[in-house]
């Protein structure tokens, strides 16, 4: 028997009661197309979006390639929308995967102990909210040189703070709740409290604020990479839409209109699966 | 004072939608509130006795509960025919009600003056200065020391024990008919709840008000009842004077309940005389009668077909198939 | 309360020395090099090093955050690189127009989006709500970028209803400031609406919600008296806080609508490494951030009669 | 009389309250202050008050969930109050806790097996196997079944609940068990069981309780001496038998009073007490029932009186300047 | 209840507002205006935009072409580039007559218009601008080679003059301390207040060319001493404007000068006079009252203006250009829907642009053969086909088209795209069909999009014979130092003419020119130096283009730099512009257009 176990159980019950609202299956469903999408692209399975498949510019078509026509180059949009989707994910993985581990042990340890260590946490805190985000961001894509990697440390290396706010007000309130004075009652001990006792009970948020982190990644992608900092290489989302400022004049909506679209799929489905993973996974109703 | 029947519930039935299917904790409940006098509903968590009194305050319809059927009748009319706004209109001013936490039930941020006001201002067409002179009386009726400046105080900065008395205060203010107090001491320590106990018999004593009381307190009951109704999940298995009750409980149930307390006799050297099992949960009840599970009477018969309230005395009712042969017999 | 107000404008001293520190770091070590972009091609490196030693950044490090703390207290963060301007001047200039632009549309948004949210939060469960957060999810979905250039193309130039873009001093900015003022509300409506409406959502299971009821009071009246109180304690946190970020404009629209605000003013000297405006603008920013969030805990304290400071 | 198993001197926890500008203390929750009590072998302690009257409190400086603020505390022949790390654990063994709260005193993210292991696991006692065993020993012990280990506290009423409290209570063989409102948030039916359970346990297993509660009724039958307790003090402690026959204390006595009796024949003799419970922040000077008590003097407001024994000999301890008189007649 | 209502009331409300605030701003009034003489006529305003704000007011200082549009309508210089004729020539300004030079071809006599005045402003006595005399223009070259004020742009005149070079060595020395008065410079001689005279280190035929730089405008020592640091913002000049509201990042204002000397060119180029062009010949300049500049960012956002007539000028990027025109045989032509509004011109740019291999690269600089076969991978006729429109020429020698001295006059040859080629080389270089040929880094100064989409062009363009590339966008500050430093591979580059002189791009790969300067490469070869130092002091003809036809051939073989094309640069303007043609070397020309304000009100 594991904690994790004992997460299934109430995420086998939040499981049935996401799969009772048809809506968010058929989100679900979306985002695991996008994973899909995603993962293909990682193991290179996706078409190569640099090849040619046509004219330059030829509006969208009944083939495959050419569903949302093709670009300058003559290449699918539809193939550069996957590597997108693929490099979109990829960014919202990376910063989830940098913000959420930072901002659980920073907001356990802050909202467990107390003191001191909060009181370091919570400047923290104060210092990174108190810059403008655009500015971190930039500055600190700057400071790793630009591109995807650095510039999801970046939103990773901020977008902490959110997370551990939360965390830190849970702990604050967990470490009072009787099973964690029962727990200390019995000798468990600092680790034992922080990670097996309340950790389990507040990772719910983590899990929420990652699909918003995911989410939150990929818009600010599209301004970023706007701005020259974001994407170099490959495809993304932020650089369709940076050069489909120019083209909508031209009348090839296309493009634009492609990755609107994607996003626009991921985006809700990430936003009605987070509402949904809100409720199904709130204490208050699972109890 | 005229036995007159004020208010009759009849066979109310309410459900509720849930995610796990429908329930319905309040399952056919029929009582009568006489006038000036004190009805106790009684019965442990998730009888259903809070439903029934939202049902009779109107505040059912909305969420996702729903009333099935019956009746609920006050002065003749049947309530569940009002539409919302006469609804509305007969809530706060002729039926009141107070509730269990009076910290969370007064609005946090306005003044307890401002809140009592309200009642006026929704009910009779006053100026804000008369509104005032009257909330200020109302809080001098509750016996709330020093009432001018408490009126300009929030919620939080009163004692538990005070807030019970502007709830009380606020749903005095338009003189109900009607009081419904669902478990209006349960949160307060005892020397507090005698206090709040005591000011509410003598204003209903002043008022003629007729007082619905939901409490799962058996002593608060004998203390403060006329006539009390038994539930048990959805259902009313026993009713009668408060005397009935107490000094001839017919309902294994009530019978249970009175012997699970511990009395000044008791030791514990002696086992306490329990109920076993708990009570059944709404989604998942037992055929027929729904105390059988935990009933030492429980026979064949009570997984057949539920019981009705038998009559065993002119005011005394109870629904166990047991005790009406027994008492036949 | 006057002791609150000190405490809390004392602790601002360490945040900002962090916000210093970190701002410092990230510009001094990295970032775009200003002389070499002030000098651009072909600088010889005698003339590199002059500018160097003119702007100071041949120091060692420390001194040059001295400086820096000299003139966070000073409020003299000198001239910009760029353009040989004194900041407090630039931000002077700049700020107004940047909260003309971003502060009207800012108040409206919350405005309508909590009268939208309270209008929903009335309706929940309907097919109106179900219907209506959709939609704001769907205007979530769609990026900010893809709405300027849209809103600006359509409504603009197609539609004539408009100024392309430009801006005027004074009152004359007014019909410039329109457009992008719809569309920094249409934007926050999505995300507002939705935050919003929990909020009530949540306000809406209270007790005292029970209470009101049951005195008969009708369910506008609920939600207008009794819970938007009570529901103003989340939403002025999470919208008062978001003021002193107004100052910087929006700088995406500033550029697509050319409003001189300091949004965009930020970007270029982040691009070109103007160290004196990103330190000025970001110390601006950070004491503007302290003093509202002191403002919306006091504020709180004045809507939430429980909150007391001391 | 049994050996005296823990023993509180002078035992005090007082809350800072902290402001200005400089967050210095500008004064003091006293939450439970200067308490002096014995605790025999196999007994058990009632401790009776009413909200904010410092007996969770009191009960959780027991076990050092809270560090005092003075005295000391003996178990054993140790004093807790100093006890390092190692002892403290050792002496979690002895001591345990059930809590009031059914739904909060169950990590929701734990099978049942898994809370009940805890205890064996912090400890290091038995093999995985044997704890197993000794996890459906437990569950039996207490009434539940046997699949109960595979599950999760929200599946379970709030009865079970606190049977599952109690198994884990009493998983380490502890010899003092703290009752924190172990039954208050129950219905009655329900309560009745669970008392009658930990009346058997304690027999059983030779425990000794303090069994914390605002419930009178609840406390007359389960102990068999009482505390009263009232502004962070003891202000009257006897055996169950003699402090419900004759209270002593003005407090006690206006509290027994109040206490509603299921018999409607009794009504309306309840003496009701003006007023409420002051501030433990800033309580009053003197005794500090004087300003609820309808036979204070001047001496009330300004000595606090010292927990003494009522007619010297007996065994029934009163705080109150004026008990002898008082109760000449009884 | 009441409370609903009243929100959606407001609701309303606010919409109403927003609705009432939409309508859309009065056009300023084009009021009238009198001029000296008292007639009174349309005020003309001439709408261009500034795409970049500018950095410095101050002549000296600036370098940036923002800056010098604006400087080049405040300020006068001695001379400019003839607006009309081509190719380029220089044509006097604030001189009478074009100076005259000495027979030892080394002292150059100038003598200055008379009745030039600076405009009116508090730093002169009595606020009246004064005529402008000789010591101004010693004063302002003075200043130009003062290092302590001019940091970017002395290297315009370096080794040029005599004695220069020593002052801007001791001004150097001295910093703040220098006083013009006690620093001499032999080389600039005052005979009178009209005329002087410039004494040159040797005989050299661009020596003129620096004096119609923006850097060396003509300056009032009043108002530099006046106005210390605030003289960038505060110019005080002789132009043909003034600036009238300063407005860094919001809208500026140029007001025309009353009093400006100017007249429109008598003569012009073949065609000219057919097109109109010098309708206006001898005419007092400016036409145009005033210049409204706002800041516009973004293309986008400039080109709705522009075709919603609210700006009269503008240039035509690839992506309207796509929208808006099309190329045939005969050359460019407006679609038919913008013909009828708008003109277009297309004028070849004084612009080389090219890709540099690092020499020192280990990979790269050793291997000559490699080098050329990317040469011969790159399709740069498609290239400009493609990512470009067809708006530019594929080069064949380092020296921009419109330049003497150019392929027209070499007649030499240069790589074009050839697969087989390329596939040769590269196995001649090692990796036959790319392989074991590690990926080459090539770095850009930006990563808007069109970079990213001229890198992914050279991407696939390499791909096709096996080699990969990857790309390094950095930040201009960046790019410059991997740059200079030698930290690179291969980088894009672009040079824009100083002065129309082939010399100018010749220098690019002149071995002492190394970084800092612009020889980025870092290649060295003594013959192509040798030839390069023949070639800079001679005037241009056969002589000197011999010498060019052999430096490419050199270059060609070597490969340190890949040639790619010379851009064409296309422009629209509204129908009511007059007298616009487009000149490279004036980008901002104000002075010589005018606007039909009658046409305009009617919709020309």
């Amino acid at each position: 028997m594991s904690t994790q176990v004992a997460n299934n159980s109430l995420g086998r019950r939040a499981l049935q009661k996401l799969l009772r609202q048809k809506l968010t299956v058929i989100c679900f469903v979306v985002i695991i197309i996008y994973l899909s999408i995603a993962l293909l692209g990682a193991l290179n399975l996706l078409p190569d979006f640099q090849a040619r498949v046509g004219e330059s510019y030829e509006p969208p078509s009944l083939s495959i390639a050419k569903i949302f026509g093709t670009d300058i180059f003559g290449r699918s949009v539809l193939f550069k929308l996957l590597a997108g989707t693929k490099t979109a994910i990829s960014i919202g993985f990376l910063v989830t995967s940098i913000a959420v581990p930072i901002g659980i042990t920073l907001g356990s340890l802050a909202g467990y102990y107390g003191g001191k260590i909060d009181g370091f946490v919570v400047w923290l805190f104060s210092v990174i909210v108190s810059v403008p985000y655009l500015l971190m961001v930039i500055a600190i894509s700057y400071v790793l040189g630009k591109g995807m990697l650095s510039m999801c440390i970046a939103m990773g290396s901020i977008g902490w703070v959110g997370l551990c706010r939360l965390i830190r007000a849970e702990f604050l309130k967990h470490k009072e709740r009787e099973y964690v004075l029962a727990a200390r009652l019995l000798g468990a001990n600092d680790y034992n409290l922080i990670f097996k006792q309340i950790l389990p009970n507040v990772l719910h948020l983590a899990i929420i604020t990652a699909s918003l982190q995911v989410l939150g990644a990929i818009k600010s992608e599209v301004i970023l990479t706007y701005l020259g900092v974001g994407v170099q290489d490959g495809s993304s989302w932020g650089s369709m839409i940076s050069d489909a400022t120019g083209e909508l004049v031209n009348g090839h909506w296309w493009p634009l209109a492609g990755v609107v679209i994607t996003m626009f799929f991921i985006i809700y489905a990430l936003n009605v699966v987070g509402d949904a993973l809100r409720d199904a996974l709130d204490p208050k109703l699972v109890d | 004072m005229a036995q007159e029947v004020l208010l009759n519930v009849e066979n109310l039935v309410v459900s509720f939608d849930t995610d796990r299917g429908k329930i319905t904790p309040v399952n056919g409940v029929s009582f009568q509130v006489k006038r000036g006098k004190t009805l106790a509903i009684v019965g442990e968590s998730g009888c259903g006795k809070s439903v029934t009194s939202l049902s009779i305050m109107g505040l059912i319809p909305g969420a996702n509960g729903k009333i099935e059927g019956g009746a609920i009748e006050y002065d003749g009319q049947d309530l569940l025919k009002f539409s919302g706004t006469q609804m509305r209109k007969l809530r706060g001013d002729k039926i009141a009600m107070i509730f269990q936490e009076p910290m969370t039930a007064l609005n946090p941020v306005y003044t307890i003056g401002n809140q009592i006001m309200e009642v006026y201002k929704l009910h009779r067409e006053m100026s804000k200065k008369e509104a005032f002179d009257h909330a200020l009386a109302m809080l001098e009726k509750v016996k709330i020391p020093d009432p001018k400046q408490r009126m300009r105080e929030y919620p939080h900065q009163l004692s538990g024990g005070m807030r019970q008395r502007v709830m009380i205060a606020m749903s005095l203010a338009c003189n109900p008919d009607v009081l419904i107090a669902d478990e209006p001491t349960t949160a307060l320590d005892v020397t507090i709840q005698a206090q709040v106990l005591d000011l509410m018999k003598d204003l209903q004593t002043d008022l003629g008000t007729s007082v619905i009381f939901i409490t799962h307190d058996l002593g608060v009951v004998a203390e403060v009842a006329d006539d009390v109704v038994v539930m048990y999940a959805g259902d009313i298995i026993e009713r009668g004077t408060v005397f009935d009750i107490f000094k001839d409980p017919k309902h294994p149930y009530t019978q249970g309940l009175l012997d699970s307390l511990p009395k000044s006799s008791d030791t514990k050297n002696e086992e306490l005389q329990a109920i076993k099992g708990m009570v059944p949960s709404l989604f998942d009840l037992p055929q027929g009668c729904r105390f059988k599970d935990r009933c030492a009477l429980a026979e064949e018969a009570c997984g057949e077909s539920s019981p009705e309230l038998e009559k065993f005395s002119d005011t005394h009712e109870a629904a166990c198939f047991v005790t009406s042969r027994n008492n036949a017999a | 309360m006057v002791g609150y107000i000190i405490r809390r404008l004392l602790y601002m001293i360490p945040i900002l020395l962090g916000v210093a520190l970190l701002v410092f770091t990230l510009f001094t070590t990295v970032g775009e090099d200003p002389v070499r972009i002030a000098l651009g091609n072909h600088a010889s490196p005698e003339a590199i090093t002059e500018l160097r030693s003119k702007w100071g950044l041949n120091q060692p490090l420390h001194l040059q955050f001295l400086d820096f703390l000299k003139q966070i207290i000073t409020f003299d963060y000198g001239r910009s690189f760029n353009t040989g301007e004194k900041l407090s001047a630039l931000f002077a200039q700049g700020a107004l127009v940047s909260l003309s632009l971003t502060l009207p549309p800012f108040l409206l948004a919350v405005m309508l989006n909590v009268s939208m949210a309270l209008v929903v939060a009335y309706y929940r469960g309907s097919i109106f709500d179900r219907f209506a957060t959709a939609f704001f999810i769907m205007a979530m979905s769609i990026s900010y970028l893809v709405y300027i250039i849209a809103f600006q193309y359509i409504l603009a130039f197609q539609f004539d209803l408009f100024p392309i873009n430009g801006y005027e001093a004074g009152f004359r900015a007014i019909p410039y400031l329109v457009l992008p003022g719809i569309i920094i509300i249409f934007v926050s409506m999505g995300p507002d609406v939705r935050m919003y409406r929990t909020v009530f959502l949540d306000e809406i299971k209270s007790d005292y919600v029970r209470t009101a009821r049951s005195k008969g009071a009708a369910e506008p009246r609920v939600l207008f008296k009794h819970i938007l109180k009570n529901a103003m304690i989340p939403i002025l946190t999470y919208t008062v806080v978001a003021i002193p970020f107004l100052v910087l404009g929006a700088f995406l629209m500033e550029r697509f609508f050319s409003i001189p605000g300091i949004g965009d003013l930020m970007i270029n000297a982040i691009n070109t490494g103007d160290f004196p405006v990103l330190k000025g603008l970001t110390m601006y920013i950070a004491i503007g951030y302290s003093i509202f969030n002191l403002i919306t805990d006091i504020l709180y304290a004045y809507v939430d009669p429980r909150v007391k400071l001391d | 009389m049994s050996k005296v198993l823990l023993e509180a001197q002078d035992l005090s926890k007082h809350f800072p309250i902290r402001a200005g500008i400089l967050k210095r203390e500008v004064g003091r929750v006293h939450a439970v202050n200067h308490v002096n009590f014995e605790l025999f072998e196999g007994e058990t302690l009632g401790v009776v008050g009413e909200s904010g009257c410092g007996k969770s409190t009191l009960g959780r400086t027991l076990v050092r969930l809270y560090e005092p603020t003075t005295g000391t505390i003996h178990f054993d022949g140790k004093d807790l109050t100093q006890a390092d790390k190692f002892d403290l654990k050792k002496m979690r063994r002895d001591i345990q806790m059930i809590f009031q709260d059914p739904y909060a005193s169950l990590n929701p993210r734990m099978s049942v097996g898994k809370i009940l292991e805890e205890p064996l696991a912090l400890h290091d006692i038995g093999t995985p196997k044997e704890r197993q065993e000794r996890v459906q020993q437990l569950l039996d012990r207490v009434g539940l079944p046997q699949d109960a280990i595979w599950r999760y506290p929200h599946e379970f009423s709030g009865g079970q609940r606190q049977r599952i409290g109690i198994a884990r209570a009493i998983a380490l063989n502890p010899k003092i068990i703290i009752c924190d409102e172990a039954v208050s948030a129950l219905d009655v039916s329900i309560q009745a069981q669970v008392l009658n359970l930990l009346v058997e346990l304690q027999k059983e297993l030779g425990l000794t309780y303090i069994f914390i509660s605002h419930d009178l009724a609840v406390v007359r039958y389960i102990s068999d001496r009482v505390a009263v307790m009232y502004l962070g003090e003891i202000v009257e402690m006897a055996s169950s038998e003699d402090l419900y026959a004759t209270p002593r204390h003005p407090y006690t006595q206006a509290l027994l009073s109040a206490l509603p009796v299921p018999d409607p024949t009794k009504r309306g003799t309840t003496k009701i007490l003006a007023g409420d419970v002051p501030s433990p922040s800033n309580p009053p000077p003197g005794c500090a029932f004087h300003t609820r008590c309808p036979h204070k003097t001047d001496a009330c407001m300004q000595d606090n009186p010292a927990l003494k024994a009522f007619t010297n000999s007996s065994q029934h301890f009163v705080a109150c300047h004026h008990a002898e008189t008082l109760n000449q007649d009884n | 209840m009441s409370a609903l209502k009243k929100t959606l009331l407001l609701s309303s409300l606010t919409a109403l507002i927003a609705l009432g605030l939409s309508c859309k701003p009065t056009p300023k009034t084009e009021d009238s205006v009198t001029d000296s003489k008292g007639i009174t006529s349309k005020k003309m305003v001439f709408n261009y935009l500034r795409g970049t704000a500018h950095k410095s007011l101050d002549p000296m200082k600036q370098f940036d072409s923002a800056s010098a549009d604006l400087v080049a309508n405040i300020y006068d210089r001695l001379f400019e580039y003839h607006y009309l004729k081509r190719p380029y020539e220089l044509s006097p300004v604030l001189l009478s007559e074009m100076p005259t030079l000495s027979e030892d071809g080394l002292t150059y006599n100038f003598t200055l218009k008379k009745g030039v005045r600076f405009i009116d402003d508090p730093c002169f006595k009595g606020g009246k601008g004064r005529e402008l005399v000789t010591d101004d223009i010693i004063y302002s070259i003075k200043r130009f080679a003062d290092s302590n004020v001019n940091m970017l742009s002395y290297m315009l005149v370096e080794g040029s003059i005599v004695g220069l070079d020593e002052f801007h060595a001791e001004t150097k020395k001295l910093g703040k301390e220098t006083n013009y008065a006690k620093l001499p410079v032999a080389g600039l001689k005052k005979i009178d207040d009209q005329k002087f005279s410039i004494t040159l280190t040797r005989k050299n035929p661009l020596a003129l060319l620096p004096f119609a730089a923006t850097q060396i405008s003509i300056v009032a020592k009043e108002a530099v001493d006046k106005y210390i640091e605030d003289f960038e913002r505060h110019p005080v000049g002789t132009g043909p404007f003034y600036i009238k509201e300063y407005s860094r990042r919001g809208v500026m204002v140029l007001a025309k000068n009353p009093n400006y000397h100017g007249t429109y060119p008598a003569e012009g180029d073949s065609g000219d006079k057919e097109s109109g062009l010098l309708a206006d010949a001898g005419k007092k300049i400016p036409f145009i009252d005033e210049i409204h500049l706002p800041l516009i960012e973004e293309p986008q956002p400039a080109m709705l203006k522009f075709q919603k007539g609210q700006i009269d000028w503008i240039g035509l990027d690839k992506d309207n250009f796509n929208k808006m025109a099309y190329k045939d045989e005969q050359g460019f032509h407006l679609n038919e829907t913008y013909s009828k509004k708008f003109d277009m011109y297309a004028e070849m740019g004084l612009v080389m642009e090219y890709l540099v291999f690092n020499m020192k690269d280990p990979l790269l600089g050793k291997n000559k053969a490699l080098r050329q076969a990317i040469a011969y991978a790159l399709d740069t006729k498609g290239y400009i086909e493609k990512m470009r429109n067809g708006r530019g020429e594929p080069l064949k020698s380092i020296t921009p088209i419109p330049i003497a001295g150019s392929q027209a006059q070499t007649e030499t040859d240069y790589y074009s795209y050839n697969k087989e080629m390329a596939l040769k080389k590269l196995a001649e270089a090692g990796y036959p069909n790319g392989e074991g040929l590690p990926e080459i880094v090539i770095e850009y100064r930006s990563a808007n999009s069109a970079t990213r989409q001229d890198f992914e062009f050279l991407r696939n363009q390499l791909s096709t014979v096996g080699i990969t590339l990857k790309p390094g966008f950095q930040t201009f500050s960046a790019f410059l130092t991997k740059i200079e430093s030698g930290n690179f591979q291969m980088a894009t580059a672009g040079w824009a003419a100083d002065y129309p002189d082939a010399e100018n791009f010749y220098q690019l790969l002149y071995g002492p020119n190394s970084s800092p300067g612009p020889n980025h490469s870092a290649w060295a070869n003594a013959e192509y130096d040798k030839l390069y130092k023949d070639s800079k002091y001679l005037p241009n003809g056969p002589e000197r283009y011999a010498i060019f036809a052999k430096m490419h051939k050199i270059l060609q073989d070597e490969v340190p730099v890949i040639i790619t094309w010379n851009p064409i640069y296309f422009g629209l303007f509204q129908k009511w512009v007059g007298n616009m043609k487009r000149n490279m070397m004036q980008d901002a020309p104000f002075k010589y257009l005018k606007i039909d304000t009658a046409g305009k009100k009617k919709g020309v």
